[in-house]
């Protein structure tokens, strides 16, 4: 049955503005109850970062670049985790959210190797808190046991939140603004300093990021507006669109002086 | 000059049998040493139920590893029986008369073992019934049929079960003459196993017809198998190395390869274990040696293809994938071992009829066979994810642990065990197809020459 | 505070989709207050939301002046500090010999009798160290140690004295200047990493964010000058690497152009500026002459020689107005230090942008009369004059005040060794166990800032009056007993009688009379028609601004230029090798404060992604010379010690400089700050020569050479990273992961 | 026992012995074709209007622009799918000593000569194959080198590669023709006349048929049987690729090669199996050729028919599952909206009608099933062609160096020269062919002599049965 989408959740990502400081990082930790990042897990390769910051080099020693990408979730429309979960653990519910069923989920991991963003993280440990710790968690959001895939929600409970709160109980519409003006914002988003992450509905008119969206889906993916989506032309159709890094001097890679 | 001598029927009994009736000074030390690792591998397994993946070698980029090789692998030995019994009896090859038993009973064990290492590597084994079958009826969810890891487990029930069936309808003669020679409670088993078979002349022709049909349904079963598991990899777009048109095919025809090398492996083991010289014969080796030469130039080709059309793409993840796999130590030594020891050293050895014919060449071709085999698993499974899509930051290598290691182990430990005890309850050379073999025999004069020669109807 | 589950409407609970989501119930009320963090380089407005009586995250405060809405890495710190499981939950008494390690847990009654006891035998000889304060906790502290015949020292590892000193003697006052790099169309900066861990980080990013927006202004352009590729080097247009304490030549040559040139506005008064000499003052600052002294190597973004690099950021700097210079950091921290920022920031007045929009904003001084605007700038030889005290037995009792010295000093000042002896008393106020309470006789559990008041005047504050209130938001779990630093002094000062200068029973006494002092003032953001009302509307807001109560420019710039040229003088360096070490502050870790909070030590450093261990980066071709690859553990040896760290191998490092970072290497504390293998983790600090800044006194840390040796052994480096190398690889646009474009395409 | 018993009741069919006299008269009938003027006359005309048609078209496009040429691109791909495998057949089944093989060896074998046609005609397509190298400069999403098997652009490629490689198939295959006549025409040099004679005395002359003869003969036809069992599948592939798949942006399909060396064995199997019907049919050797070859053959065209659609399958689940936007637009082009209704005669031919045929035992022994199937395939793999090698050349010449087709470009009918093309092509190679027969001794003489060695009825239990003698 179709179901007429009233709000589909994007975000844009200003590449010019982010500084990888990392805020967005810690923020998302706390937020979502991610489990802690021990020393072994970055050594064995299997720490959580719901958003990451990767830095890619550019060009060497003196004319050399470190090119900040935060990756989180693209919530792609034609995702390819979703049709490979042989549990439907995972889905694509109707504001456009690629949403994870933890409870479902048996732990095949055929959706983390079928993610073209590599941004579904495995259990491989039973997450543990110590117990004071426990306090701080985030009852919205429920704590993931060994052996499943989580990742990146857009902050759904949030999402609910605000719904209950903005649309429910003040029957006001929800947007951007709404969202920000209380808390409502994904945790990535509120947390950006130079706000590099933008969060929005799609669908809104009246909302930052639409613009950026009505500009995509216009053109056939090359115009002058800085927005582009990483790997499009797999045809993931992902919610996030990347705005271009601005270079205001040539740089050229060619010759690399010590 | 005819090789290998018509017996009587009552020799060939008594020789057939002798694994059951009689048990070799080797047989119960064999068995120790193989449960004692399987064992081991079990408590491993507990463990990693009880502790979580996190004592295998996996990590972010490679979340599928040893298991999945090894999966694939196993399934790829099952292939051996359909492809010796089904095929060739279609075929009407005469050499295939004593392999196919053996083969059958390795593809219904290697099955079995393939079917326990994708559950075991889920993060939830004791939520995996999920997986399976329908359930949450409430919600009406079920399993998502969209998903190859659907279509894999039904596709190898299906195979497993008619590949029981096969088995059973091929055994009840011999079943019979079981029954015919034991006595107490083994005697009263077998005679239910036979379900009283006569061997009249209408009891003939129905098993006939049934193993005729059996062969001729299971051959779909049998390509859809390897198909679809080479499908759970084909259909992973993201992972570059994988999204490959050729392997289905390929897969299969690696499968039919790498099975029928255990097969003669095990039949030779067979020969020299229970000295049944008159009934595996040098002749046979030979003749399922020269399937092996066609069937692996066959796999060749589709392997040249599949890393041809990975280069092909000039997709720069893709591109590095094979850099990786074949520039970058270690991938660049498994590579040459594995196409060494798959293709050119295999070829090489049966490339004249006397190593044809020599039983140690032989084994040696047919062991590398497979060792190559994990190894084509392997290469073709672990560097795509290593080197997934364009994201270089996240790029990680993988090891496996100790404990993959011995589960793994384990794995072969445990067919070879299911073997050794089939072998002490049923015949491993079908009797009756021996007989048959032998009454069709017969031999040409052509000059000078006698030429053995077969009654045909064709 | 807080409500319960049964709050929830039944309509929320409804399942929508088949598969119901967990995130879909949402269980619980939800609230959020606001407050003052305290994790970061500078204090946050901040709100906290709290679910049920306890504190579940904390964001930026969208209406606090200087961070806007914005968080750093380390804002959601508290939460794990106010949480942690090694916490110290009640008052802890030595028991034996001093550094054993054998504390009793006492009641806060013995506790406060027995150090009011010292404190009474130990009249006139009591001392504070403490992290820099401002705000009534500043106050109450310094009348405490008044009253005791003290004096406290406000202590940093990295301080900023010298700074402050140069501001003071380029812009006439103490109080910290904001830099509007907003508004600004071109930043020059030497050796601040203001965008990761410098001074008010969050501040200025806040700032960054709009500096970038082409979408509706003119994009900014960014030149940063370091010696090292920091996180601000990396967010720069143009990073032009430079030997330490060459900085302020580099400034003055930047001067020399624009007078030679003319390219300053019509405004600045040149002649003032360079007393009538004009060029002549600097002609020996001209490019060509020290272009060659600089280190800095030719070809940086299509200059083809140091001269001419000096010529086009000089001519960028002066031509895009308004323009900000600013200094600190490595900057200011070799022997000239003092030099190189003055250099530095004469150039404001060169391009006429102080106290401009867009320019060097001068921050006013507090609204409140007994507040400062600025905290005393303390340094490293302070220090060592108390360790003196002590040792002379002028100074009997020490108080430390959520600082953590011993680790945070180079080990050559030998204040451990002081501190281990019996003839001092020492009591620890703080949070966690680390290696300077190790040697206390009482250590008191201070209160989290979730849990306690507090206020601070933020320096650098956005422009205008500001006072930031830090309110109790969650109480202290049951089976924890820890009590505000400034009531137990007030306490103390009130048993003993010294409470003279002050007049309030507790902190929040205290704030209670600043309210009603601003209240007076009737002017500023908060409203409210009495005094309670404006209290509680103080709370709500978490501080008062007042956006007209602005700082003016007090800088006298007559002959300011040659005043600036007397104090060069060439840097002096110590140490062995032929690598400058450059430290720096971690960007979550900062100089060791949070090393106890697990996300900090996880949370992976921009540039390298490394997490929990000490890296130290070394250019990639010298690495190759050296055969040194990522994960090899190297010695790095100054002529005072060495320490180890694990290479990371980085192909932005000059070659001639060696960096570490600051805040591992700790050895008393909780597991997450300790537990580690030799080798990969080491306190930069301890190999820090003994070098002082000429007029400030403060450590040159800047000034140490070292040498590396390869150790042979090597570790698992714990980086977020894959183990390739992370460059873009892709053949075609589509596959391109970064794109670029260049300027002016969409400047609107 | 028992199967034996299911199963006699139909052995007389199976084989028809070639008793002494027989055998002494093969040779003369086998040199002597019957009255085939009418064949040659059409084949020929149809070959001038090939000729026509392509002159047409060369003075109409010129040879420069490859996208006009298409249906003559799909003519020359049918018959050099059908023709080149033929030797190859021959080859194989010797190889595995399949008595049936015996009628049918020379037919395939002859075949060889068509390969010089498939070189000629090849000559101009090779001129046309567009640059592997981008020429103009890379854009947003193109390539600097085209997606081809040339992962560089090594010297002459791939010009002067594939040439070569087209060049040693009817080589090879002629040589393997030669030797393996060289005993019937020796054999035969009394009943012809003539020039026929004086070019068997020419070519087999030499021809002792002692053991030692007999041995190199064999032997040298083994080699260069192998060695033409490398080289095939590699010119297969490079057709298939450089004038099929590279010119389609975004098609890369690692099993279409496959599926074109499939298609090979199963048409010219078909090819063979036809004209062997005629033949025995037509042709009077009816004594010569039994029901085996057919009922043989027919399996293996079952089993081809079926791999056909496995592969066919493999390839289409993968392009579709994925949902990505380049195997999409594949799709749709030659499988979903442009060439929907080729696919579907393709699909038919190769697959539906065959397996449908066949797959009831009756139909496969009787002699006629299988010709009947290879017909149907035939045409299928005319289809396949078309929709294939058509739709690579109006794939739109300006968007092959991008990395995938963005625009889905329509079918393309045939215009008058392209139909004479066509069918002219197809004259050339079954003029060809003829002359063939009429040159060369239509029968394997000696290898249905040594057959009838082979095989005698022999008494089991109470029927008797034929005993197949298998040398070692």
């Amino acid at each position: 049955m179709v179901v007429k989408i009233e709000h589909k959740w994007g975000m844009v990502v200003d590449l010019d503005k982010c500084t990888g400081c990392q805020g967005c990082v810690v923020a998302c930790q706390a937020e979502n109850n991610l489990p802690i990042n021990t020393k072994d897990l970055f050594m064995q390769k299997r720490a959580f970062e719901w958003i990451r910051i990767e830095r890619y080099w550019e060009g060497d020693f003196p004319n050399v670049k470190a090119r900040y990408l935060p990756v989180m979730c693209q919530h792609c429309g034609n995702a390819p985790c979703e049709p490979v979960c042989p549990v439907y653990a995972t889905y694509h519910n109707d504001q456009g959210l690629n949403v994870q069923v933890y409870n479902r989920c048996v732990g095949t991991r055929y959706c983390i190797n079928n993610c073209t963003y590599q941004v579904r993280f495995f259990n491989f440990w039973e997450p543990t808190w110590p117990e004071r710790l426990q306090n701080q968690l985030n009852p919205d959001v429920t704590v993931r046991t060994r052996g499943i895939t989580e990742k990146c929600t857009f902050c759904v409970q949030r999402i609910r939140r605000a719904e209950i709160t903005v649309e429910r109980r003040e029957r006001t519409k929800l947007n951007d603004k709404t969202m920000a003006a209380r808390n409502f914002m994904p945790a990535c988003v509120q947390a950006c300093p130079t706000n590099a992450l933008m969060f929005g509905d799609q669908n809104n008119k009246e909302d930052k990021i639409h613009g950026y969206f009505e500009e995509l889906h216009g053109h056939d993916g090359h115009s002058d507006s800085r927005g582009y989506r990483i790997l499009e032309e797999i045809g993931t159709d992902p919610s996030v669109i990347y705005l271009k890094k601005v270079d205001q001097f040539k740089m050229e890679h060619s010759e690399s002086h010590g | 000059m005819q090789e290998g001598r018509i017996l009587p029927p009552e020799q060939i009994n008594k020789d057939l049998l002798n694994s059951i009736m009689s048990t070799p000074k080797w047989y119960w030390p064999a068995v120790g040493i193989c449960s004692f690792i399987v064992l081991i591998a079990a408590t491993v397994v507990a463990y990693m139920i009880n502790k979580g993946l996190g004592i295998t070698g996996l990590n972010r980029p490679v979340m599928w590893g040893f298991f999945i090789t090894n999966f694939v692998f196993w399934i790829g030995i099952s292939h051996a029986g359909v492809m010796l019994s089904a095929i060739l009896r279609l075929a009407k090859a005469e050499w295939r008369r004593p392999a196919s038993r053996a083969a059958e009973v390795l593809t219904i064990f290697s099955l079995m073992t393939a079917m326990t290492m994708p559950i075991i590597h889920t993060g939830r084994p004791w939520r995996s019934l999920y997986w399976f079958f329908p359930y949450d009826f409430a919600r009406g969810i079920f399993p998502n049929i969209r998903s190859p890891l659907v279509w894999d487990p039904s596709a190898i029930l299906t195979y497993l079960t008619s590949s029981v069936l096969f088995v059973f309808i091929a055994l009840i003669p011999d079943f019979a003459i079981l029954r015919d020679n034991t006595t107490g409670l083994k005697k009263i088993i077998y005679t239910k196993l036979a379900m009283g078979w006569q061997g009249n002349a209408r009891q003939w022709k129905l098993q006939i017809v049934a193993g005729i049909l059996l062969s001729a349904l299971i051959l779909p079963v049998f390509v859809s198998v390897h198909s679809i598991v080479s499908w759970d990899f084909g259909m992973a777009v993201s992972v570059k190395a994988w999204h490959s048109t050729v392997f289905a095919p390929y897969f299969v025809v690696g499968a039919v390869h790498s099975g029928v090398s255990a097969v003669i492996f095990v039949l030779i083991l067979l020969r020299q274990a229970y000295g049944w010289h008159d009934y595996i014969r040098r002749e046979h080796v030979e003749a399922l040696c020269r399937l092996l030469i066609v069937v692996s130039t066959g796999w060749f080709y589709y392997f040249v293809m599949e890393i041809i059309f990975g280069i092909y793409g000039r997709e720069a993840d893709e591109v590095a994938i094979r850099t990786l796999q074949f520039t970058i130590y270690p991938w660049n030594y498994i590579m040459i071992i594995f196409i060494v020891t798959t293709y050119f050293l295999p070829i090489f050895l049966w490339s004249r009829k006397v190593w044809r014919r020599n039983l140690l060449i032989v084994s040696i071709a047919c062991i590398s066979v497979n060792i190559g085999m994990w190894l084509e698993r392997y290469i073709l499974f672990i560097p795509g994810q290593i080197n997934k899509q364009v994201f270089t930051f996240t790029w990680a290598n993988y090891t496996p642990s100790l404990f993959e290691g011995i589960i793994v182990l384990g794995t072969f430990a445990l067919v070879t065990l299911l073997l050794l005890l089939f072998s002490k309850v049923m015949p491993l050379i079908p009797l009756y197809d021996i007989k048959e073999g032998d009454i069709l025999k017969t031999e040409v004069q052509i000059g000078r020459r006698t030429v053995p020669a077969t009654f045909r109807e064709d | 505070m807080g409500a319960v589950a049964c709050d929830v409407f039944e309509d929320e609970l409804k399942v929508q989709s088949p598969v119901a989501l967990p995130e879909d119930l949402v269980k619980g009320k939800e609230n959020w207050y606001a407050t003052l963090c305290r994790t970061g380089p500078s204090s946050e407005g901040v709100v906290v939301r709290v679910i049920e009586g306890r504190a579940k995250k904390i964001q930026g405060n969208p209406n606090y002046p200087t961070n806007l809405g914005a968080q750093g890495v380390w804002s959601d710190l508290g939460l794990q500090q106010l949480y942690h499981p090694d916490r110290l939950s009640n008052p802890l008494r030595l028991n034996g010999e001093k550094a054993s390690g054998r504390f009793d847990s006492i009641t806060w009654g013995r506790a406060l009798d027995e150090v009011s006891k010292a404190l009474e035998s130990r009249d006139g000889a009591v001392a504070m160290i403490s992290p820099p304060m401002r705000g009534h906790s500043a106050v109450i502290a310094d009348e405490f140690i008044k009253a005791f015949g003290g004096k406290r020292i406000e202590f940093e590892s990295l301080d900023l004295k010298t700074y402050r000193s140069a501001i003071k003697n380029i812009f006439g006052q103490d109080i910290q200047p904001h830099y509007d790099i907003g508004n600004a169309e071109y930043v020059l900066s030497f050796g601040a990493d203001f965008l990761s861990t410098w001074v008010s980080p969050t501040q200025w990013q806040v700032g960054y964010g709009e500096f970038r927006d082409s979408e509706h202004s003119h994009r900014g352009i960014m030149t940063h000058v370091d010696s090292r590729f920091s996180v601000t080097a990396s967010n720069a247009d143009r990073w032009i690497p430079i030997t330490p304490g060459q900085e302020g030549k580099l400034a003055l040559s930047i001067a020399y152009v624009i007078i030679e040139e003319q390219l300053y506005p019509s405004g600045v008064d040149v002649n003032s500026l360079t007393s009538g000499q004009g060029l002549s003052s600097l002609a020996a600052y001209s490019p060509e002459n020290i272009g060659n002294q600089l280190g800095a190597p030719e070809h940086v973004l299509g200059a083809h020689s140091v001269p001419e690099l000096i010529r086009t950021v000089a001519r960028e700097f002066a031509s895009h107005r308004p323009a900000i210079a600013i200094g600190g950091g490595t900057a200011g921290a070799s022997t000239n230090g003092l030099f190189n920022l003055e250099a530095i920031y004469l150039l404001n007045h060169l391009v006429g942008s102080v106290g401009k929009e867009g320019g060097v904003i001068l921050n006013p001084e507090s609204p409140v009369k007994n507040l400062k605007a600025t905290s005393n700038a303390h340094t490293l030889s302070d220090l060592e004059e108390l360790i003196r005290d002590i040792k002379s037995s002028k100074i009997k009792m020490l108080i430390m005040n959520n600082v953590n010295p011993v680790y945070g000093s180079p080990d050559w000042i030998g204040l451990e060794a002081v501190l281990n002896s019996d003839d001092i008393y020492l009591v620890s106020i703080d949070s966690f166990m680390n290696e300077t309470n190790q040697y206390a006789d009482m250590i008191l559990p201070d209160r989290n800032f979730i849990e306690d008041w507090g206020n601070d005047v933020p320096e650098p504050a956005a422009g205008y009056q500001t006072i930031g209130i830090q309110q109790p938001i969650v109480n202290p779990l049951s089976d924890m007993d820890p009590r505000s630093s400034s009531d137990v002094l007030l306490s103390l000062a009130q048993d003993l009688g010294k409470d003279g200068n002050m007049p309030w029973k507790s902190l929040e006494d205290a704030l209670k009379g600043m309210s009603d002092e601003l209240f007076e003032l009737n002017r500023g953001s908060v409203s409210g028609s009495t005094k309670q009302e404006f209290w509680s509307n103080l709370l709500r807001q978490g501080g008062w601004w007042d956006k007209s109560a602005v700082g003016q420019d007090r800088s006298n710039i007559s002959g300011l230029i040659s005043k600036v040229i007397d104090k060069d003088k060439e840097p002096r360096l110590s140490g062995d090798g032929d690598f400058y070490l450059v430290p720096f502050l971690h960007n979550s870790l900062l100089d060791g404060r949070n090393g106890d909070m697990p996300w900090a030590q996880g949370t992976p450093d921009p540039i390298t992604s490394v997490a929990w261990q000490t890296w130290i980066e070394i250019n990639d071709k010298v690495a190759n010379e050296r055969g040194i690859r990522e994960g090899d553990v190297i010695e790095v040896k100054s002529g005072a010690s060495s320490i180890t760290g694990i290479a990371f191998v980085s192909p932005a490092q000059p070659p001639s400089v060696i960096s570490v970072p600051l805040g591992q290497g700790r050895t008393k504390g909780s597991a997450y700050a300790t537990d580690r293998l030799d080798g990969e983790s080491a306190n930069v600090l301890d190999i820090i020569e003994n070098n002082k800044i000429e007029g400030t006194e403060g450590l040159a840390w800047a000034a140490t050479t070292v040498s590396i040796t390869n150790t042979g052994e090597s570790l698992r480096i714990a980086k977020f990273e894959g183990d390739y190398e992370s460059r873009e690889v892709g053949f075609t646009e589509g596959e391109e992961l970064i794109k670029t474009t260049s300027p002016g395409d969409h400047d609107h | 026992m028992a199967e034996l018993k299911t199963l006699n009741h139909h052995y007389k069919d199976m084989w028809v012995f070639p008793d002494a006299e027989d055998l002494a008269g093969l040779p003369a009938k086998a040199t002597s074709l019957g009255k085939t003027r009418l064949l040659l006359w059409v084949t020929l005309i149809l070959t001038v209007l090939g000729v026509v048609g392509f002159v047409m078209r060369a003075s109409a496009d010129g040879l420069s622009n490859y996208e006009p040429w298409g249906y003559y691109m799909a003519a020359f791909s049918f018959v050099f799918m059908v023709t080149a495998p033929a030797p190859l057949v021959s080859v194989a089944f010797r190889l595995i000593r399949s008595h049936w093989r015996r009628p049918l060896t020379r037919i395939a074998e002859i075949f060889a000569l068509v390969g010089i046609v498939n070189f000629v005609l090849y000559i101009p397509l090779m001129l046309m194959i567009p640059e592997i190298a981008n020429p103009n400069e890379i854009g947003h999403h193109s390539l600097d080198i085209r997606r081809t098997l040339w992962i560089q652009v090594p010297w002459g490629a791939p010009h002067f590669w594939e040439t070569a490689a087209m060049f040693s198939l009817p080589l090879m295959s002629c040589l393997i023709l030669l030797l393996s006549s060289t005993p019937d025409m020796s054999a035969s040099i009394q009943y012809v006349t003539g020039a026929k004679k004086k070019l068997y005395i020419f070519l087999a002359g030499y021809w002792k048929g002692s053991k030692r003869q007999w041995l190199v003969m064999q032997a040298a036809i083994g080699a260069l049987g192998g060695l033409y069992f490398l080289t095939l599948p590699f010119v297969q592939f490079l057709i298939s690729t450089d004038l099929g798949m590279s010119l389609i942006a975004g098609w890369k399909d690692s099993i279409f090669p496959a599926i074109y060396t499939l298609m090979g064995f199963q048409t010219s199997l078909a090819a063979i199996l036809i004209v062997l019907y005629v033949f025995r049919k037509w042709g009077g050797y009816e004594r010569f050729i039994g029901a085996s070859p057919f009922w043989s053959a027919s399996k293996i065209l079952l089993g081809l028919s079926l791999l056909w659609i496995y592969h066919m399958f493999a390839f289409f689940i993968t392009f579709w599952y994925g949902r990505m936007e380049v195997e999409q637009n594949i799709l749709n082009y030659l499988f979903v909206d442009s060439w929907f209704w080729i696919f579907i005669l393709n699909a038919l031919g190769s697959w539906l009608i065959p397996f449908g045929i066949l797959v009831w035992n009756p139909v496969r022994r009787a002699d006629w099933g299988a010709p009947l199937a290879g017909v149907f395939v035939l045409f299928g793999a005319l289809m396949f062609n078309v929709r294939t090698f058509v739709g690579a050349f109006n794939a739109g010449r300006e968007q092959i160096y991008d990395i995938s087709i963005t625009v889905v470009p329509p079918a393309v009918a045939p215009d008058i020269w392209d139909l004479f093309m066509l069918i002219g092509v197809i004259g050339l190679a079954g003029l060809v062919y003829l002359i063939g027969l009429k040159i060369f001794p239509v029968m394997n003489i000696w290898e249905i002599k040594e057959g009838a060695m082979y095989q005698k009825m022999g008494r089991l239990f109470r029927g008797n049965y034929l005993v197949l003698a298998k040398p070692e």
